[in-house]
């Protein structure tokens, strides 16, 4: 097989220049043109899809001073070729809430980045971070100086805290239930040491969607996920319903029918609500944007565990506590926030997540070691085995309980 | 050279007040409801009576500075020099002014950037590293989400869909891209166990190599005079856990990696519940550069989906009401062993009832 | 004096044909429709116009020799001779006559057996042997089902109720009363570990002892000498199995024992599908003869699914609808950790979404 | 506290002798005038409500000749106190398909039972035998003797096939889609030397329900649920429905919302099905007997696996063949269970039931080892964890793939 490790040809990945979507590989292209790093990157590309197989290797413990995450070490397998990406380390660095810049903003992150790495960019990574993608061990300090004079810091990696993120919230959407963003970058900073010191038995993430509808995935992807919602009558203007029914709208096939407690009615006249059987799921507010709004009391569900399969299975976030108000400075958050770090501190195995930590110990005794008391709203129904852990009894000639 | 003491640390991301449009803050948490303006762009009407135009652009998500540099000079030139990133690594200029909104797609469609993705469409793919970045990957996932964009772009761009439907990939079973709740999803599997590289033990400890197997297919051995491990293959399911802890455990092997579909899986509690995503198609070989198969097979899923789906009806909640066995006959999916769960919750994966369609 | 043999074995049972009244073999397969006439009483309509009517009558299901010939009477004097029994132990006479029909009511009533339990109705609870009969009870199954029929009485024999609701009574947790699928499910409980008998060696295995337990409660050890077992108390969920393989560990415990209230399961197929009974009160103690703690759980738990539920909607489908939430609400029952599940599947009985009322 | 073993007073029990349910201590009682058997049984009976506890140990080894199965040995805690039941063992009889008898057949059941036991009985046990209740060892053999004479046989115990039971079907049931009566005698005469002689891992229930309204609960309570069901269109008498309208059904409500795949629409003129939607739940059929029938393409859904909690959880049985017509002699069934019966008798552990088999090894495999092949309808929903087990894989230099 031809080693593409000098000549530039790259025949394959040229293939993926073609068609309407934007190319990763023209970025590559484009930026190989001032960075050496990134000629190396193309071929060593180009010859992974040649051999159908990756060419990285582990990477070691590399980092900035002082912190233990926001850097991921990573080596090629075949450095002699190509020298320039020998080290390929990739920079996390914490995005503004909301993912919004200013064009300035931007700018200073290339500015820093074309001095000190490969040029190359994921904007952004899937847990929200600016990705700075590959650079070499000696240009991380520099690149970290320079980052934070200009008012940037690292994101997570690691057992640590991983970098809080949001939707776009009271920014620019009208469900918004809490703001999203001020709690994101309010956790973020109050939590530094937690986020930039791996000090976890594992990572743990956290989301903030604005409402039911998730637009962060928090209830996947994060161990605790933030899911903005309401307690009192959704806001209804009937004229408004009659306007989308007149534009075409099947209210009764398109949102009564998808209801999922079919707790909306509609006569042709007026949409009724039956507001104490509404599960919040926000279809009938989706389906009516103009006409439908969230209640005014308003909140979120705080829900914990979400995970990725590796290795008990994947895990969605399940209830924490149903309701909570979430007004700055956030203190009955941080508090519950602390005392369940607390516990899975101390009883967590190494890469156990906290989810997982949750089934292990059981439900109920999680709650009762983070003193939150159990409410039938976190369950989806109470268990069907008889094999239940009763904890006291009567021993012969006493009338109390006794703790066994 | 600086030295440690003036190091600063610990300054966390730039408040995001710094970033905001002068609309947004006067408007934030005032927004009354938004309206499709046309595929890509929505418009945001305040309270206030203000209106927000937001321009949605495509993008491969892996960004050269130049790029970035370019969408930066947009921003400033259409948008007093504002624009955000979305949850799925979408480009959001902010408009305040709806005679720009032309210009500005014009503009992004000579840097080759498609407006679209809101709505009822399909939007961007969530993704990961990849060969272009990861040790752990047993395909690439830039390649792939290129070549399938590329296939069902006229549902970005143009054609309104049923619903939302929203497609990740992940390279490995890691699943960074989040793929488990997908209404499609794309993942890299290896499917040959770990090979077991001499001077292990130098690398990795073994009793923590073991303890890494949840099959305990990894057993402690002798390879001439040097502990080692051996591998039951039997036991293998493929996890790579084992390889996450010990490097000498490598799992990519090209004849036998590639890519499984998973579909069915959403994150909104709009109408029904979270779920993860279920299997569809258990293996599809790795044929870069452009995945012909992976594409071929996403396009059936899709196509069968828009045609039979009924409005707001994501990909889970149609199957739920045609069937599993409506949905492999329809997508004329093969239905083998390798579909049937056998891992820890088996059993509640079962039809556990006689309602069944015959 | 018989010798083997002339033994008769493996004739199996009488075939069924010879029990048959004509109008079953004329019409036999040929059954056109089925009314209620009244509480307890139906007709078979054939596609021949043939009539079957049926009189089902309550019954406590141990039954001496002198009541069964009562019975045997009772079908000579109205039924040609012909009855059958019920998957719920109640007893159906088979009348051609509806002529016939009170006066058997009557004679009933003169030997105390009730006509009703057909249709929307609460019939016969299922039930298990108890102190009467066997070495695993931790509570008496007859007399608890006594008490509690006495009380819904009229539900059985008079006053038509939202849908079918079945009671169901198992002693212990083998379940012999297949409790776990029942609307209303009464289950006796041990709530404290085995005691530990001494020569536990002679009777029993002590490897199989150690092997029953599915939590690994029980540990090998020494007693004075002669070797036994341990009981990890802060480990055991009394299941019992260790008693069922070993004599040697009684679990019976008077001050203990008691029973457990579950709700919601069915086994139809009728617009939902079969599922199982959940806890809705851990735990009540053992108070004979009339269990009166009980009889009140059961009543109002029936009450509040009379009065709220909607036509045909089983006890499981009622909650589906106002949720768990409220069910804990409008029955006042404390919901407490035990409700929480901490077996097997623990996890997926999680809320795992935000659609929650509040 | 007082003995009760000698005075015959029962202060306890008399109180379950009020109200208006029918009492099984006035059956005890009424007994006991010719059965002294029965006066201890109210003894200690009255004696474990005083104590709230139960007098009865583990039953050893009794039985009858040449069977191993058909007898509970039990035998009471204070011998002394009440001699009359220190052996007190219950024979199981299998009863007549469908629970039907003539007066005469019940007498004979008396008429030995008096003669060798307590007189004493339960029709019927939970499995489905008639339950003579209560005798001593010597008087097993006497007793089966005088059983067989009369046309009767034991059922089953321990772990053996367990008597077949069955709904009362096509004898007097509109719905029955298979001969439930016909197909319980068959295999229960099939079977006999399974049924008395315990060669299985543990016990093997079967249980036939003429459709899916499963009036014998197989789904819950049988090893294999045979439950019958229809391939066809649901036969609809329009004019009955509308009469049924009449008569005050509000068949939107009542009959169309209740549809689990909302599959039937009624327009107040006409009710349309959608049959190839229809899952044979039964609702609409059992809301409107006069007017609906299931269709005439008849069989039944085999299914396997249910049972109760010990040890390993509580099972509902699934399915195994969605659709198998059912006619004499039921050989493709027969082959079906035996296939079953060999793979579990060769890799059942002891006491492991069937479905706990189905699980351990795996359905695929399972339905490999029993030769049926994987369908959609056997599952709820395809895996969801990415713990697949590919049983091939490419060797180097190879093309094809290769067994490992
Ligand atoms: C960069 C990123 C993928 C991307 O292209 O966006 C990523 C990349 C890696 N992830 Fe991830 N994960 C990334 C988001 C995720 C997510 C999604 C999310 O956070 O929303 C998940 C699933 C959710 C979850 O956390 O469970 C995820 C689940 C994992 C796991 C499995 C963890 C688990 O408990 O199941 C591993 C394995 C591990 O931790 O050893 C992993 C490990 C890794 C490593 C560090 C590989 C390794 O084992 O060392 C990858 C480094 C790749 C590289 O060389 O650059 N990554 N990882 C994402 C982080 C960017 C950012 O900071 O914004
Ligand atoms: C911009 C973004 C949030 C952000 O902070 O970046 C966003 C923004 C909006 N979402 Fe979202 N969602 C965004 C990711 C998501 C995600 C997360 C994901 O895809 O990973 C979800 C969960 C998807 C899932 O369930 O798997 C999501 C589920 C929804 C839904 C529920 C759809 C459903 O029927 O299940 C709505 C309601 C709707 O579409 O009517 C919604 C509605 C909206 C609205 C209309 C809210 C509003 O009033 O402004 C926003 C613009 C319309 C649109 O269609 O995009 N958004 N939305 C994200 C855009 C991603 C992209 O570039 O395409
Ligand atoms: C006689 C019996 C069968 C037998 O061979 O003995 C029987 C007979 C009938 N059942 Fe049943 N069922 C009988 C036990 C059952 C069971 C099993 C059990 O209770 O353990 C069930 C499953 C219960 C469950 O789901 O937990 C059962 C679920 C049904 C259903 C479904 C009800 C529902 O909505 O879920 C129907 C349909 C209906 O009632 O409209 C039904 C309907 C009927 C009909 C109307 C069928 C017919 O057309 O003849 C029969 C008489 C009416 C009635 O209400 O009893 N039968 N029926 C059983 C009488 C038991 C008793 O003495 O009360
Ligand atoms: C008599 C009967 C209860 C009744 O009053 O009707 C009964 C009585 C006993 N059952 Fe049962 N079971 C009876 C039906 C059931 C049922 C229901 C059914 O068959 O529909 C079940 C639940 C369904 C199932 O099979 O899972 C049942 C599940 C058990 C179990 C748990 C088995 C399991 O795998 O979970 C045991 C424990 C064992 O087998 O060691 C058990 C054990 C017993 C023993 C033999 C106690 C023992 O461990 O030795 C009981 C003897 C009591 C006695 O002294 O008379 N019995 N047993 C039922 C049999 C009568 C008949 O033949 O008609
Ligand atoms: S999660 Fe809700 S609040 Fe946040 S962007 Fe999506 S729709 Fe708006
Ligand atoms: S938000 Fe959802 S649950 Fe509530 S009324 Fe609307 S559709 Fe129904
Ligand atoms: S999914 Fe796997 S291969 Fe892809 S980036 Fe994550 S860890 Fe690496
Ligand atoms: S890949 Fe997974 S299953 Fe296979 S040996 Fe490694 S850890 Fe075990
Ligand atoms: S449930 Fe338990 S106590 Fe009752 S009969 Fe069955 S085994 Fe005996
Ligand atoms: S009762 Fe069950 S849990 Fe307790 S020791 Fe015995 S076997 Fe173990
Ligand atoms: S199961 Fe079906 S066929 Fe059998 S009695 Fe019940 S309703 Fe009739
Ligand atoms: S049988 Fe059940 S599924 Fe079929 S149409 Fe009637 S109600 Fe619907």
């Amino acid at each position: 097989m031809a080693d593409s490790g000098g000549n530039g040809k790259t025949p394959l990945l040229d293939e993926l220049e073609k068609g309407p979507w934007p190319s990763f590989v023209t970025q590559i292209k484009d930026t190989a043109e001032d960075k050496d790093m990134c000629k190396d990157l193309l071929s060593l590309l180009e010859r992974s899809y040649e051999e159908r197989k990756g060419h990285w290797k582990h990477g070691g413990i590399v980092g900035v001073m002082g912190y233990g995450g926001g850097v991921i070490g990573r080596y090629n397998d075949l450095p002699d070729e190509y020298p320039n990406i020998a080290h390929f380390h990739t920079i996390r660095v914490n995005m503004p809430s909301g993912w919004f810049y200013t064009s300035d903003a931007l700018r200073t992150i290339c500015d820093i980045w074309e001095r000190h790495g490969s040029g190359l960019t994921n904007m952004h990574g899937s847990t929200g971070d600016i990705i700075l993608l590959g650079t070499v061990t000696d240009e991380l300090e520099p690149a970290f100086k320079e980052l934070t004079d200009a008012g940037f810091d690292l994101g997570g990696s690691g057992s640590d805290m991983r970098t809080p993120s949001c939707c776009v919230g009271p920014a620019r959407c009208e469900w918004a239930c809490y703001d999203t963003l001020n709690i994101t970058n309010d956790l973020t900073q109050h939590f530094q040491d937690e986020l930039h010191r791996p000090a976890f038995p594992y990572k743990f993430k956290i989301k903030c969607a604005g409402c039911p509808n998730d637009c962060v995935a928090s209830v996947a992807r994060a161990d605790m996920s933030i899911i903005g919602t309401w307690r009192d009558d959704i806001q209804v203007d009937q004229a408004e319903v009659k306007a989308a029914a007149a534009a075409g709208l099947d209210i009764q096939k398109d949102v009564c029918a998808n209801c999922p407690t079919k707790c909306i009615e509609w006569d042709g006249e007026e949409l009724a609500i039956d507001d104490t059987n509404c599960v919040k799921c926000m279809h009938c507010i989706n389906a009516m944007p103009k006409a439908l709004r969230p209640g005014n009391d308003r909140g979120a569900t705080i829900m914990l565990g979400a995970k990725a399969p590796i290795v008990e299975g994947a895990l969605l976030s399940s209830v924490l506590v149903p309701f909570m108000k979430l007004e700055p400075p956030y203190e009955e958050l941080k508090d519950l926030i602390e005392r369940i770090w607390d516990f899975w501190g101390e009883h967590g195995k190494n890469r156990e997540r906290v989810g997982e930590l949750m089934q292990r110990v059981g439900l109920g005794n999680f709650l009762e070691a983070i003193e939150v008391e159990p409410v039938p709203q976190m369950i989806a129904h109470p268990r069907e085995n008889p094999y239940v852990f009763y904890e006291d009894y009567y021993e012969e000639g006493e009338e109390e309980e006794e703790e066994q | 050279m600086t030295t440690v003491t003036e190091r600063k640390t610990d300054i966390g991301p730039p408040h995001y007040e710094k970033m905001l449009p002068p609309v947004i803050k006067a408007n934030y948490g005032k927004w009354r409801y938004h309206e499709l303006v046309k595929p890509g762009v929505m418009v945001h009407v305040g309270e206030s009576g203000d209106k927000l135009f937001t321009v949605r652009a495509g993008s491969p998500r892996l960004l050269g500075v130049r790029r970035i540099r370019q969408f930066a000079d947009l921003a400033d030139k259409y948008c007093d020099g504002y624009l955000r990133f979305t949850s799925r690594n979408n480009v959001e200029f902010l408009l305040t002014d709806d005679a720009k909104i032309d210009p500005l797609i014009a503009d992004l469609k000579v840097l080759g950037h498609p407006v679209g993705g809101i709505g009822n469409a399909i939007s961007n793919i969530v993704h990961t590293q990849g060969w272009v970045h990861c040790h752990s990957a047993a395909t690439d996932a830039s390649g792939i989400v290129k070549a399938v964009m590329d296939d069902l772009f006229e549902y970005f761009a143009e054609t309104e869909v049923p619903g939302k439907l929203r497609i990740a990939l992940a390279c490995c079973l890691n699943m960074c891209g989040a793929v488990h709740c997908s209404d499609i999803a794309i993942l890299g599997i290896h499917r040959r166990p770990p090979k077991v590289e001499g001077g292990l033990n130098k690398v990795c400890e073994i009793p923590n190599v073991v303890a890494s197997c949840p099959t305990a297919a990894i057993r402690p051995t002798q390879v001439d005079g040097q502990p080692s491990v051996e591998i039951d293959e039997e036991g293998c399911m493929f996890c790579a856990n084992c390889f996450s802890v010990c490097p000498a455990l490598p799992m990519a092997d090209p004849l036998n990696d590639g890519v499984s579909i998973w579909v069915g899986g959403k994150v909104s509690n709009a109408r029904s519940e979270p779920r993860f995503s279920k299997l569809a198609i258990p293996y599809i070989e790795n044929n870069p550069p452009r995945w012909p198969e992976v594409v071929e097979s996403v396009r059936n899923i899709v196509e069968i989906w828009i045609k039979n789906a009924r409005k707001f009806e994501r990909m889970g909640e149609f199957i739920d009401r045609i069937g599993w066995p409506r949905f492999f006959e329809m997508t004329g999916i093969e239905f083998t062993k390798e579909h049937i769960d056998d891992f820890k919750y088996a059993g509640l994966t079962y039809k556990r009832s006689a309602q069944l369609r015959h």
